[in-house]
């Protein structure tokens, strides 16, 4: 693909660097698991802004290059797959970021500094201003109507969360061993499964969910 | 039964599910939240009466409390799933609701519908820095970049990226470059043919 | 009184599960709430009163802190019904012996009932006997009418019949090469489809 | 000779060669859109699917809009036309000034892909806006010189002002030149409506442009199973419609069996997926739609069987059954569906049709025809005039309040091969089609309502007739006519009959008290298809001030009141004597 040249990833102060075409892989990456996932991951901030660039700057090469040229069209197709790519993936995560914005805005509010938030900062404030949106609506329609004592939203009921039990299908992209599936219970021992490269489970997310944020595994 | 009639709410939005959104009961809401303020009345009348020493009035007030709570789980239940068929009408019908559809919802909905369009719109603005990206296009992965199309309706005057304008009368086909008459085909006003 | 995640405070579904009656006794008193037992015009709830309770409602008034009812099972969850759903679970009409059988199953739990983990092991052993006919017919019937399928289903079931149903048209359709086409949004097309037969009916 | 066409690389280049055998050489700019009219019959739809095939080939943009008459295509071309460069016609804008009509800028350029002759002259000889796409042969046109005059020459004939810086003397001279040059030019206009008269007299039809463009697609190397198809399908259309004599029909189908042979002929075919395309040459029996109906109700309902044996008549009924017993089919095969039929007697009722034939005077073309089938998957075998009479009757069906446009599309669809459903609707209407069209013959034979004019025989459709609603559409009309006319013939003592041409008219509007009118050339003259109504029509009109809209592209059929009827009548009995 000629369109994809050396990018140069300027996040990080040692230089990376990764070719348009990486780029694009690891945005596939995160959108499948992020389409897939229960809960929102963290953001792929510098992977969106990156290939945002790149599409201006393939629209860029378009309008210099000559009419009728037929690498053109290609170009073009090119540039609506990846549009498509980084559209669906933003809408995956803006459905859960309107789905769980008081529950991700608790998190927000918990976050150490040195931990990295869920949300880019466009969908933060996406998800304070939504958040508020909904309780002003619910606050002016029912909730001041009522009597005195009920008047509050307590995020502790109300919060929409993420349920974590789902069950997901995975694909092992490093050796990872020692994973405990299932605690000890009563009626059964705890379960722990070492997963190699390569395997594909099906298991409930919550015991998989660091390893999806590590890149360990990717759902599928 | 207590909180009956908030529990009609519930029963009208299911039985409308896949369907249209029924029009906003107000009356309704207003019936809930009317019993909320006798059953809450009831149970002050009731702790004072504690407080002046009489006994045997905690069961009847938990009782009330269930149901203040139920009332109050309903009616904002209510809300909130219809808040959900609102928002997906914003990605479906575009920003402009059709006069028959914004009929059913109440005035603060409709503001409200207002109120997420504009935010939407500032969030997609904002992203990746520079001009944005419309999420609500690019619904489906892109196979070609022209499509065959055929005008449902009479809409009128079309413009296209290259300042061209096309007439979409009913019935017309056109060739056009997918990635701008994707809205017309999800809003009904073209057809997508594919052989 | 919190909620576990899976059940979503503003959740339709879970809303009508928690409607479900149990059959209450009264322990303590209730005064002036009489009206809610309509089989009898006194002006109370005596102890001793039989009455059935929405779930929602039970919970309040009986849990380790307050017993201001006992709570019973209802029938469909006793020993009987446990034994004929183990007998043969595929041939029973779930959707008779309640909308919600496994989410409201699910929800008496909570009372800590002697017969909990005989329930709760039941439900299970129900669910994995139905689950394979369910899966079977939602992938084998193709263009035909499904409310026969469907009828002796719960709730739970038959939304997963539907996905299933959805699986197999989306993978017809990909099959075909229709899932190339651009379709109009399903509002868009519910709403012309009604504007349409308002018209009709206009003439 | 031979359309000359080629190919750039990079671009679609039309070249054709005009009367002057000047090839004119036109790139189409990529970026810019085109317009492309097409007039309502199944040719100019095959012709517009080939079309879009290529454009979306080489990705250029286009509008389609379908135009059913003179004043829509106007309209459509005035919604249209904003920054459009080009326009594409087919099957329509040929036999009128196209310029003339439309007045469109002067950098917008037409291509003519129209089989209605003549071709106006204006078009033929408007070498900058207009382009025809047409094979060369076809177009006989009288020379330039015939018709048009160098303007200058005559500015010099005028009595013109500047006389002041000529010497008086040469004045007399002058008068002398121009009475000599002024009677020139009476002679040569006298010559020149003569000519244009002869040019314009008789209104008939050229090659598919199915066709046409099928082959502009193999030129450019972009020819498949399915566009040829299409081109089958348009040639067939104009078989049914009686646009060519069979003879150009024999000749169109051999060019076609070339290209059939060259795209189906495989050694490997157990590796090509059910699925695809192919296509097959055969004889096919003339009757319409056997293969969806009993042999015994299509033999009924087709034109060439039914009018041998005047099925309309009990002794006709009686010779049918007899050359279906002499045949070996028992009648109870012959009036069940024929998918149903005993496959041993389907298999062979070709031949045995054809061994009995000389026996019931039946000639081998009033029986065969040679045809095309297209098959794919497993049950899907279609023929073309199957294919063509579904397409054509959905066209002009009136169904649940559709609009004209809408039934284009719907007519579309029966070309789209994967629509099963559509194409099965389409085969429906066509069978009520065709049993309405029988029903109107038998009336119009029992009721004596086919009347000798003198110069021509006529018939109306009486008012509330059932079925009337078929016959407000011009292709079913055509085909009333003709079965009409056939019928007659067959039936009629009157030896002159074959030699008269038919004028049929059918309500076309209640309300606006309108007749839709056609007239259709004698069956002596079959062998040429030459139609001189469009002349005589206009002529008869303006000679009455009979209130008629001559507004589609088939001059031959136009809309007129009824209450003008008689006096317009009278005036093309005279014209006509």
């Amino acid at each position: 693909m000629s369109s994809l040249e050396e990018l140069e990833d300027e996040s990080g102060d040692e230089v990376e660097t990764m070719t348009a075409a990486e780029v694009l892989s690891k945005l596939e990456e995160a959108w499948l698991n992020e389409k897939f996932a229960e809960d929102l991951l963290e953001a792929k901030t510098d992977l969106v802004e990156c290939m945002m660039e790149q599409i201006s700057e393939m629209e860029d090469n378009i309008h210099r290059a000559k009419k009728g040229d037929f690498k053109v069209s290609i170009h073009r197709l090119e540039i609506d797959r990846i549009r498509y790519v980084l559209s669906s993936y933003l809408r995956s995560r803006l459905t859960k970021i309107e789905k769980f914005a008081t529950h991700l805005l608790e998190e927000e509010k918990l976050r150490k500094d040195d931990e990295p938030s869920k949300l880019s900062p466009e969908e933060f404030t996406f998800a304070k201003d939504y958040d508020k949106l909904l309780e002003s609506h619910l606050r002016n329609l029912a909730l001041r109507h009522m009597p005195a004592h009920i008047q509050t939203l307590d995020p502790k009921q109300t919060a929409v969360r993420p349920n974590l039990d789902k069950y997901v299908f995975l694909r092992v992209n490093e050796d990872t061993e020692g994973v405990l599936v299932e605690e000890e219970t009563l009626d059964t021992g705890e379960e722990i499964v070492d997963m190699k490269k390569g395997d594909q489970h099906i298991m409930r997310y919550r015991p998989v969910a660091p390893l999806v944020a590590s890149g360990a595994v990717s759902l599928i | 039964m207590l909180a009956e009639k908030a529990l009609d709410l519930i029963r009208e939005l299911e039985r409308s599910v896949g369907g249209s959104l029924p029009p906003y009961n107000e009356d309704r809401v207003r019936q809930v939240l009317e019993e909320m303020r006798v059953l809450c009345e009831q149970n002050q009348k009731d702790v004072s009466a504690t407080v002046a020493g009489e006994s045997g009035l905690f069961s009847g007030v938990q009782v009330r409390h269930a149901a203040l709570e139920r009332n109050k789980r309903c009616l904002l239940a209510y809300l909130y799933n219809r808040i959900e068929q609102i928002k997906k009408m914003r990605w479906e019908f575009g920003s402009v609701l059709p006069t028959e559809v914004k009929y059913n919802l109440c005035e603060q909905e409709v503001q409200w519908f207002g109120r997420y369009n504009k935010l939407l719109a500032n969030y997609m603005r904002s992203i990746g820095g520079c001009g944005g990206l419309d999420l609500t296009q690019d619904m489906k992965p892109p196979k070609t970049l022209y499509v065959e199309v055929r005008c449902l309706v009479d809409h009128g005057e079309f413009e296209t990226q290259d300042g061209n304008v096309i007439v979409l009368k009913k019935n017309s086909q056109h060739f056009l470059l997918r990635s701008e008459c994707e809205h017309l085909i999800r809003q009904g006003i073209l057809e997508h043919i594919v052989h | 009184m919190t909620l576990k995640a899976s059940e979503n405070y503003f959740d339709i579904d879970d809303i009508l599960a928690s409607n479900e009656r149990i059959p209450c006794r009264v322990e303590l008193p209730i005064y002036r709430l009489g009206y809610l037992d309509s089989s009898h015009e006194s002006e109370h709830l005596l102890p001793g009163t039989k009455i059935e309770f929405p779930y929602w409602l039970g919970r309040a008034v009986c849990s380790k802190k307050r017993h201001i009812v006992g709570v019973d099972l209802p029938k469909q969850y006793r020993e009987g019904y446990r034994e004929i759903l183990s007998a043969d679970a595929t041939v029973v009409d779930l959707h008779k012996l309640g909308p919600y059988y496994y989410s409201f199953g699910t929800k008496l739990l909570h009372f800590e009932h002697v017969a909990s983990a005989d329930i709760a092991k039941s439900l299970v052993k129900t669910f994995q006997n139905r689950f394979r006919k369910i899966m079977d017919s939602s992938q084998n019937a193709y263009n035909e009418d499904t409310s026969k399928l469907t009828e002796n289903l719960d709730e739970a079931e038959r939304s997963l019949f539907h996905s299933g149903q959805l699986g197999l048209h989306d993978f017809q359709r990909w099959e075909t090469r229709k899932t190339d086409k651009l379709t109009t949004s399903n509002m868009v097309r519910n709403h012309r489809k009604r504007k349409r037969n308002v018209l009709n009916d206009g003439q | 000779m031979n359309m000359s066409l080629f190919l750039s690389v990079e671009n679609l280049v039309f070249i054709m060669a005009t009367t002057k055998r000047v090839v004119v050489k036109v790139i189409w700019n990529m970026k810019k859109r085109v317009l492309v009219l097409v007039a309502f019959d199944v040719d100019a739809m095959c012709a517009c699917k080939v079309l879009q095939s290529l454009f979306q080939c080489d990705q250029i943009l286009y509008t389609i809009v379908p135009v059913v008459g003179k004043e829509d295509l106007e309209r459509a071309y005035l919604e249209n036309s904003e920054g459009v460069k080009h326009v594409i016609m087919i099957n329509c804008g040929a036999n009128f000034d196209i310029v003339e009509t439309l007045q469109p800028l002067e950098n917008v350029k037409f291509y003519i892909c129209d089989s209605h002759r003549p071709v106006d002259i204006h078009n033929v000889y408007n070498a900058v806006q207009v382009k025809l796409l047409m094979k060369e042969t076809e177009l006989s046109v009288p020379e330039y010189d015939l018709l048009f005059r160098d303007e200058e020459s005559e500015d010099e004939s005028g009595n013109d002002s500047d006389s002041s810086d000529r010497p008086v003397p040469k004045k007399k001279r002058f008068d002398d030149e121009a009475i000599e040059r002024r009677r020139e030019r009476r002679l040569w206009e006298e010559n020149r409506n003569k000519v244009l008269f002869d040019y314009n007299q008789f209104s008939s039809f050229g090659s598919s442009a199915a066709l046409l463009l099928f082959e502009l697609a193999w030129k450019m190397s972009k020819d498949s199973n399915d566009l040829l198809w299409l081109a089958i399908i348009g040639v067939t259309d104009q078989l049914l419609h009686y646009k060519t004599p069979r003879e150009k029909y024999i000749e169109d189908v051999m060019a076609l069996q070339s290209h059939v042979s060259r795209h189906n002929h495989r050694d490997d075919v157990d590796i090509i997926s059910i699925n695809c395309l192919k296509i097959m040459y055969d004889d096919e029996m003339n009757l319409s739609l056997y293969r969806h109906w009993s042999l015994f109700d299509s033999i009924c309902h087709s034109i060439n069987m039914a009018c041998k044996f005047k099925v309309w008549t009990l002794k006709g009924q009686k010779r049918l059954h007899e050359f279906l017993a002499e045949m070996g089919l028992p009648l109870t095969q012959c009036k069940q569906k024929y998918s149903s039929m005993d496959s041993s007697l389907k298999g062979n009722i070709k031949n045995i049709i054809k061994e009995q034939m000389p026996k019931y005077g039946l000639e081998d073309e009033d029986v065969i025809v040679p045809s095309f089938f297209a098959q794919y998957g497993f049950r899907n075998k279609l023929c073309a005039m199957d294919i063509t009479l579904a397409c054509a009757s959905i066209l002009e069906s009136f169904e649940n309040g559709n609009t004209g446009t809408d039934s284009f599309l719907l007519a579309l669809d029966v070309l789209d091969r994967s629509n099963v459903n559509a194409k099965e609707k389409g085969i429906e209407m066509a069978r009520k089609q065709l049993q309405a069209i029988i029903k109107q013959v038998q009336i119009f034979l029992d009721m004596h309502q086919v009347i000798s004019a003198g110069p021509f025989l006529y018939a109306f459709i009486q008012e509330g007739t059932p079925d009337v609603k078929f016959f407000a559409h011009p292709q079913c009309l055509m085909r009333l006519a003709r079965f009409t006319l056939e019928a007659h013939c067959s039936v009629s003592r009157n030896k002159r009959s074959k030699t008269l041409p038919l004028v049929l008219g059918a309500p076309l509007d209640r309300e606006q008290g309108t007749l839709l009118v056609i007239g259709i050339p004698p069956l002596s003259l079959d062998e040429e298809r030459k139609n001189f109504f469009g002349k005589a029509f206009e002529q008869a009109a303006s000679s009455t001030n009979a209130r008629t809209l001559h507004d589609k592209f088939d001059t031959f059929i136009m809309e007129m009141k009824t209450d003008d009827r008689s006096k317009f009548f009278d005036a093309l009995i005279s014209l006509l004597q």
